[in-house]
């Protein structure tokens, strides 16, 4: 018997579940290797008893409640995809802003019609066997954790570090151009790809250690002159700060 | 055009490659613990020294290092006793007899039982410790008229924890060793005695300082105080060996994870002697 | 006279969550509803009191299937409101994004949400074991298209690279010229995508109505990247800062969503088929021949059409990417420095995305940081359209003797021609909107 | 003593001769800094004595590598280790690179040699360009002894003679036979004369001069400095700022520790067991098993990383650890600096 994986999405822009169709050159193998039901993006029929079910996208709504509770159910082990589901990502940006405010300032007298609760990872709400954090998540670690789960091992992220991967790419750091890169204190497993594209790695995986935090909330104040506060806005970019309030 | 004249360059071969070995038989030995046999698929003899540890390879899964736990005295096959924490392990236990998995080694420095031979032996192992010990152990009961008294105190946490119980029975009646075991927590049915390993220095004769060898394998929390025993019946910190346990991705001195200090355990080790490593600062920290 | 209820929870192998009601009671059209069941995400509110230059990396997070287009409007919107001119090279380089996001959009929407429909089976899935070349082909070319993003911008969900004022990362010269080599390869993939569409019935089904779209003034090119908004109803075009006086946002009794409407209809159709009808004459002649092949005319009124008309702009981004890459081969290409902002204030920006013309509208303050934003998505822009369709397919399926399974199939394939990308319609309910 | 005198044109000549045969590596300018980078033309290559942001170790001990391949073949397997021995040429290397790779082939040679490494390194020509005053503020080659390379090239060019419009003249040294044919077979260049000897020595005197001194004492009694150094606070102060990025580690020309993992096909009964750069100031370097970490504190990693630059290396192989680069002080987003720390043993004890 094949395993039976399913992709959910809650709260989201569905480019993690996207991100598995754009594995173009595995995904006929993974096809072979596994039964995929419930695919909201690429099938009709449904199914229940699961193997694997990968949820994208934040809880932020009392549906999103319910709904991931009952995927819970169905599934034997559920993996979080993407820094909505992991730690409720970019619709978390809301979470810092009033409530009344944010929803009358976008639906007017509409708002009744969509109840809101402050976005969060799903493992707030349900136990998550694993993470795979990223915005979007990474493709090629969904499918290194493919890959161990049909095998039978144990798989585990990364603990390092975002510059471990950019230096293995042999960037030039950002920081020799003056930009404040987010790399330092944010977890590896994207390949740098970020300043590999030239761009400031922005914290989408979320933090490496609350000790790098430390460290960055010294080092950016004294050697760059740059307010904590400003480095914890850019960090809630993605949830990956969230005043540790949540879940 | 060459440029660097290195013999080695010519061989199209990888110290990094295993060569595989066949399960002879797999038994359990706790919830935790399984006790492998294994025969090198040529056939040849595996040639360890007591304390030595070979790399245990599943393809795909990846690398761990295990110490011996049989004795080359007994060179039809080898045996390994494996702990389950993690990713290698997890899945080393889920194999069965029949099934190849890919070997290393014999690798890194064993105890250097010339040294030993003539004299007495203290073995003081502690939970997971007495697996490497036990090639040592093996090799003087083989080798028994070559060495003194032979003294070996056993420590585990509980009755279903120690490891070897067959062993345990026999050591216990063979009159060649002088054998002590003790549980930290001892159930309704053990009839045995508990407390810490250091109880059993008790139990023990008068050690003669310069005819004796001691040997300290188990966890770090358990190695301070047994040496501390041991230094105390003034046995020099030249005549006390001990095992260290460090990560190990290459175990022939290259990866780094092992290093202490100068040092990489598994080359310069796994086996020192105390006096070696009292300066090395993390050894045992 | 026929009673039917209909009610299709989640509507499969669309982008999001929609539902649709139909309720017939003798005959009669009681109730019908394309419900969107998308929890609300307030884009529009996260990009207040962030700074400028996050826009377009926001809003590329609101779909992950138009992720470039999102971010193509965006920049636009905030080189507009800023007073920066980027340079050819980005121009070209945003070209050629926008093409790879067409094709990749377009190809899997028809290869895995459109043909299953035509072939019968339930999705994707049947359809790798029962016609195995449609599905690697397809899978070669979307991997084409995806490689041309992350070639330009890291990926295509969420490009990295493309910036307000320019790219942080140019592509090499050996990665262009191999994604032209493959670009020329495809065009047998096209060839056969077309002969597999030929070889499709398609549902008879004409309602006439607007259709909106971007259109080069120029006559010059194909209006994706850039154009005035043009309409097939008027002969007039409007500037895109003008976009309110045509995109008219109105609330529903029925729905809890808004709707859309232009001063001259009460639903209008954007995307595919609406690029299509407006701007076809400058289509590459490669695309022309495919529409002939399919039998596509500039006037279709018919919905299904517009996986049709997906199918000729793909072959048409093709073509015309080969010749963005050789035009930037021929200039060469550096490294350029992001062009910095002259002011600031508000400014609106437009793109013509897989599933129509897509508006951002910001307002940002001196500091540099987003003090209002609006944004109109096609979807949005579709649904009362779609609801208008649904309601006339529903009234001419009625005459038949189809089975009530039968007619939801066929509604929902109705829904399915127009891609909807439901995520993103969410935020069609703005009332910010004066 | 000179072996020859060649013209920087020509050597570029011979240079382009060998990219038929050798893939040619040399600094290239991006981003207005250097790398070292495969080229397709020599003209790209920019032989100044330019910074190099990363020293050309990548070339030798690629970040990620294949140890071998494996495939279960029913109850059984197979294991072909990937070795690469493809030609290259490293062109314009420093002498603290030259350094560098002289530590990491006796690192990888020693004991069980390490064929992957080797087979690369025996395929690699290299011709080093020598600096006449330091390439960059910050670096303390001449402190680490590193400025100068005596081994481990196959030749290396003085820049004796420059105009500033690009035309140099180089004093050419042979490290290996291979160099020497290199040359000689070519008959590229000319004997040097008494006058180029006495360039030459007036080139070595003036470069004695043109290195500023960073570190206030003998490197050779650092070793000692350190041992008495182990209890310091400094370490737990200073690495209050340590990310645990391992920028450090991973800049360093002299850094060769790795991880090994193993990568499954989807087939999942074939694969590749594969190493990739480690660093011991990554917080997981030396855990192990019940989550009991030897260095789980930033302070002792960053101790650790000091002393075997420092110390430990040196003890062990005979030649230093640091050359002296900088690029670790570079590299560090939080400023930590190896040549500050140095500097303030130095005033501690
Ligand atoms: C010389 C020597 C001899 C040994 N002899 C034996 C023996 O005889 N029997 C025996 O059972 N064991 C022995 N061990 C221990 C054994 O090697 C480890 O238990 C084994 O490596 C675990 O491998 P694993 O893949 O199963 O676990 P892993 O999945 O690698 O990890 C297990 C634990 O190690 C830690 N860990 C290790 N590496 C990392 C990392 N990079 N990042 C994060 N966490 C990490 C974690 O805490 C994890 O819980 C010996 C070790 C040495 C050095
Ligand atoms: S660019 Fe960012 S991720 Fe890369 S090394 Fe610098 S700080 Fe780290
Ligand atoms: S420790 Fe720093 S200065 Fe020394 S060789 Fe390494 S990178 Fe260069
Ligand atoms: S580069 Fe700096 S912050 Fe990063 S690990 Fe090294 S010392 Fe620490």
């Amino acid at each position: 018997m094949k395993p039976k994986i399913a992709v959910f999405s809650l709260t989201s822009c569905e480019g993690c579940s996207l991100a598995i169709l754009e594995l173009e050159n595995q995904l006929l193998d993974i096809l072979g290797a596994v039964e995929i039901v419930n695919f909201r993006e690429a099938m009709t029929e449904r199914d229940c008893d699961i193997d694997i079910g990968f949820v994208d996208g934040a809880v932020s709504t009392p549906t999103d409640v319910e709904e991931i509770k009952e995927m819970r159910e169905h599934c034997k082990a559920l993996v979080a995809i993407g820094a909505c589901a992991c730690q409720g990502g970019i619709n978390s940006l809301k979470n810092h802003q009033n409530e009344d405010d944010y929803r009358s300032y976008v639906y007017g007298d509409g708002a009744k019609h969509f109840p809101t609760i402050k976005a969060q990872p799903i493992s707030a709400f349900v136990e998550v066997e694993y993470e795979l954090p990223g915005c979007p998540m990474v493709k090629e670690e969904f499918l290194a954790l493919v890959k161990a789960v049909l095998s039978g091992q144990q798989w585990a992220l990364p603990q390092t570090s975002v510059c471990v991967e950019c230096k293995k790419q042999g960037n030039l750091c950002l920081y020799e151009k003056g930009i404040i890169c987010l790399g330092p204190v944010t977890l590896a497993g994207c390949g740098a790809i970020c300043p590999t594209f030239g761009s400031k790695c922005e914290g989408c995986r979320g933090l490496a250690s609350d000790e790098a935090l430390q460290a960055a909330s010294i080092n950016l104040r004294e050697q760059y002159d740059i307010p904590l506060e400003n480095i914890l806005a850019d960090l809630r970019f993605y949830g990956a700060y969230q005043e540790k309030s949540l879940p | 055009m060459t440029t660097l004249e290195n013999p080695q360059l010519n061989q199209p071969s990888s110290i990094y490659v295993p060569e595989p070995a066949e399960i002879i038989k797999m038994a359990k030995l706790t919830e935790m613990e399984m006790h492998y046999e294994l025969r090198l698929a040529d056939g040849r003899p595996l040639g360890q020294d007591p304390g030595q540890f070979v790399q245990v390879s599943l393809l795909g899964v990846g690398e761990c290092p295990i110490s011996l736990c049989s004795s080359p005295t007994r060179p039809e096959t080898f045996e390994l006793c494996i702990r389950r924490v993690g990713k290698v392990t997890e899945c080393l236990h889920r194999l069965s007899e029949g099934d190849t998995i890919g070997i290393r080694g014999p690798l890194g420095h064993g105890f250097d039982v010339n040294e030993m031979h003539g004299k007495d032996i203290l073995i003081v192992a502690g939970g997971l410790g007495i697996a490497p010990a036990r090639s040592l152990i093996q090799y003087i009961l083989d080798e028994r008229e070559r060495f003194g008294r032979f003294f070996l105190l056993y420590g585990g946490r509980t009755p279903q924890e120690l490891l070897f119980k067959d062993d345990v029975v026999r050591w216990r009646e063979n009159p060649d060793v002088d054998f002590h075991v003790t549980v930290d927590q001892p159930d309704s049915g053990w009839r045995g005695k508990s407390g810490v390993v250091t109880t059993l220095f008790r139990e023990l004769p008068k050690l003669d300082p310069n005819e004796t060898l001691a040997v300290i394998i188990g966890p770090p929390i358990m190695f301070k105080f047994v040496v501390l025993e041991i230094l105390s019946r003034r046995i020099p910190q030249t005549s006390i060996y001990c095992s260290l346990e460090r990560q190990m991705k290459c175990g022939v001195g290259k990866c780094g994870h092992c290093q202490v200090n100068n040092i990489y355990v598994c080359q310069e080790g796994p086996v020192f002697k105390y006096a070696q490593l009292k300066a090395l600062r993390e050894s045992v920290e | 006279m026929k009673t039917i209820d209909i009610d299709v929870k989640h509507v499969t192998r669309v982008e999001g969550h929609g539902n649709i009601v139909v309720n017939v009671k003798k005959g009669e059209i009681t109730r019908l509803e394309l419900q969107i069941v998308e929890s609300p995400r307030f884009f529009e509110s996260f990009l207040r009191g962030r700074h400028y230059r996050e826009a377009p990396h926001i809003t590329c997070r609101i779909c992950g299937i138009c992720s470039v287009g999102h971010t193509t409007a965006s920049v636009k919107a905030m080189e507009n409101a800023m007073g920066i001119t980027p340079s050819e090279q980005t121009l070209l380089l945003r070209k050629l994004m926008l093409h790879a996001e067409q094709m990749q959009s377009h190809w899997l929407h028809v290869f895995f949400l459109a043909v299953p429909d035509f072939l019968g089976v339930g999705s994707v899935i049947p359809l790798a074991n029962t016609h195995p070349e449609v599905v690697k082909r397809a899978l070669r070319m979307k991997r084409l298209a995806n490689d041309i993003c992350c070639a330009i911008a890291g990926r295509h969900i969420h490009p990295i690279a493309m910036h307000v004022g320019g790219f942080t990362h140019i592509p090499k010269v050996e990665e262009l010229v191999d994604l032209k080599r493959r670009l020329e390869e495809c065009r047998a993939d096209l060839g056969e995508m077309a002969n597999l569409m030929a070889s499709f019935e398609k549902p008879d089904f004409n309602r006439d109505t607007e259709y909106i779209a971007l259109s080069d003034p120029n006559k010059k090119e194909y209006a994706f990247y850039d154009g005035k908004i043009a309409s097939t109803k008027t002969d007039k075009t409007l500037d895109v800062d003008d976009y309110l006086t045509w995109i008219i946002e109105h609330v529903e009794p029925h729905s809890t969503s808004k709707h859309v409407k232009t001063p001259r209809s009460a639903s209008f159709m954007v995307g595919a088929l609406a690029r299509y009808n407006l701007n076809h004459e400058l289509l590459h002649p490669a695309a022309k021949d495919v529409a002939v092949k399919l039998g596509l005319n500039g006037g279709s009124t018919n919905s299904f059409d517009n996986n049709t008309a997906q199918i000729v702009e793909t072959v048409h981004c093709v073509e015309d990417s080969i010749e963005v890459i050789d035009e930037l081969l021929t200039r060469g290409m550096k490294l350029e420095p992001l062009v910095e902002p002259t002011r600031f204030g508000r400014g609106a920006g437009t793109a013509e995305v897989p599933r129509g013309i897509l508006f951002h509208d910001y307002t940002v303050g001196e500091d540099g940081y987003i003090t209002d934003s609006n944004l109109i998505i096609p979807t949005t822009q579709n649904m009362a359209n779609i609801e208008a369709d649904l309601r006339a397919l529903v009234k001419q399926l009625l005459e038949t003797d189809l089975s009530k399974e039968e007619i939801t199939l066929k509604l929902e394939m109705l829904v399915r021609a127009y891609d909807p990308c439901i995520s993103c319609s969410v935020h069609f309910l703005n009332v910010k909107f004066e | 003593m000179l072996d020859r005198i060649v013209e920087k044109n020509e050597l570029l000549e011979l240079v382009d001769e060998l990219s038929r045969e050798r893939t040619i590596i040399g600094p290239v300018p991006r981003e207005e800094h250097y790398f070292y980078e495969a080229v397709k033309n020599v003209r790209e290559l920019d032989l100044g004595f330019n910074y190099c942001v990363y020293s050309p170790k990548a070339f030798l001990f690629p970040p990620t590598e294949t140890l071998f391949r494996f495939e279960a073949q029913d109850g059984s397997f197979g294991a072909t280790p990937v070795l690469e021995d493809r030609p290259q040429a490293f062109v314009g290397v420093h002498p603290c690179d030259i350094n560098a790779i002289r530590l990491l082939d006796r690192a990888f040679s020693r004991d069980h040699a390490d064929e992957h490494y080797l087979s690369r390194r025996g395929a690699t020509f290299i011709i080093g360009i020598d600096c006449p005053k330091a390439c960059i503020e910050g670096v303390f080659c001449v402190d680490m002894k590193s400025n100068n390379a005596e081994e481990g090239f196959d030749i290396m060019c003085y820049p004796l003679e420059d105009d500033g419009k690009g035309q140099v003249v180089y004093g050419v040294m042979f490290g290996t036979k291979a160099g020497r044919e290199w040359i000689l077979y070519h008959q590229a260049g000319r004997a040097p004369s008494v006058k180029d000897e006495r360039d030459f020595k007036q080139y070595q005197r003036q470069k004695e001069q043109a290195f500023p001194r960073s570190i206030p004492y003998d490197v050779d009694t650092l070793p000692d400095l350190l041992e008495r150094s182990y209890d310091s606070l400094l370490w737990e102060a200073t690495a209050r700022r340590c990310y645990s990025c391992g920028s450090c580690n991973l800049s360093c020309p002299t850094c060769y520790c790795f991880d090994v993992y193993d990568e499954l096909d989807m087939t999942l009964t074939s694969g590749e067991r594969k190493r990739e750069w480690d660093g011991c100031q990554l917080p997981g370097f030396a855990l192990v098993a019940g989550d009991h970490n030897f260095r789980g504190k930033a302070a002792s990693r960053l101790r650790h990383r000091i002393y075997r630059k420092g110390k430990w290396v040196r003890e062990r192989e005979g030649i230093s650890g640091c050359v002296g680069c900088a690029r670790c002080d570079r590299a560090c987003t939080a400023k930590i600096s190896s040549i500050e720390i140095y500097n303030q043993l130095a005033e501690e004890v």
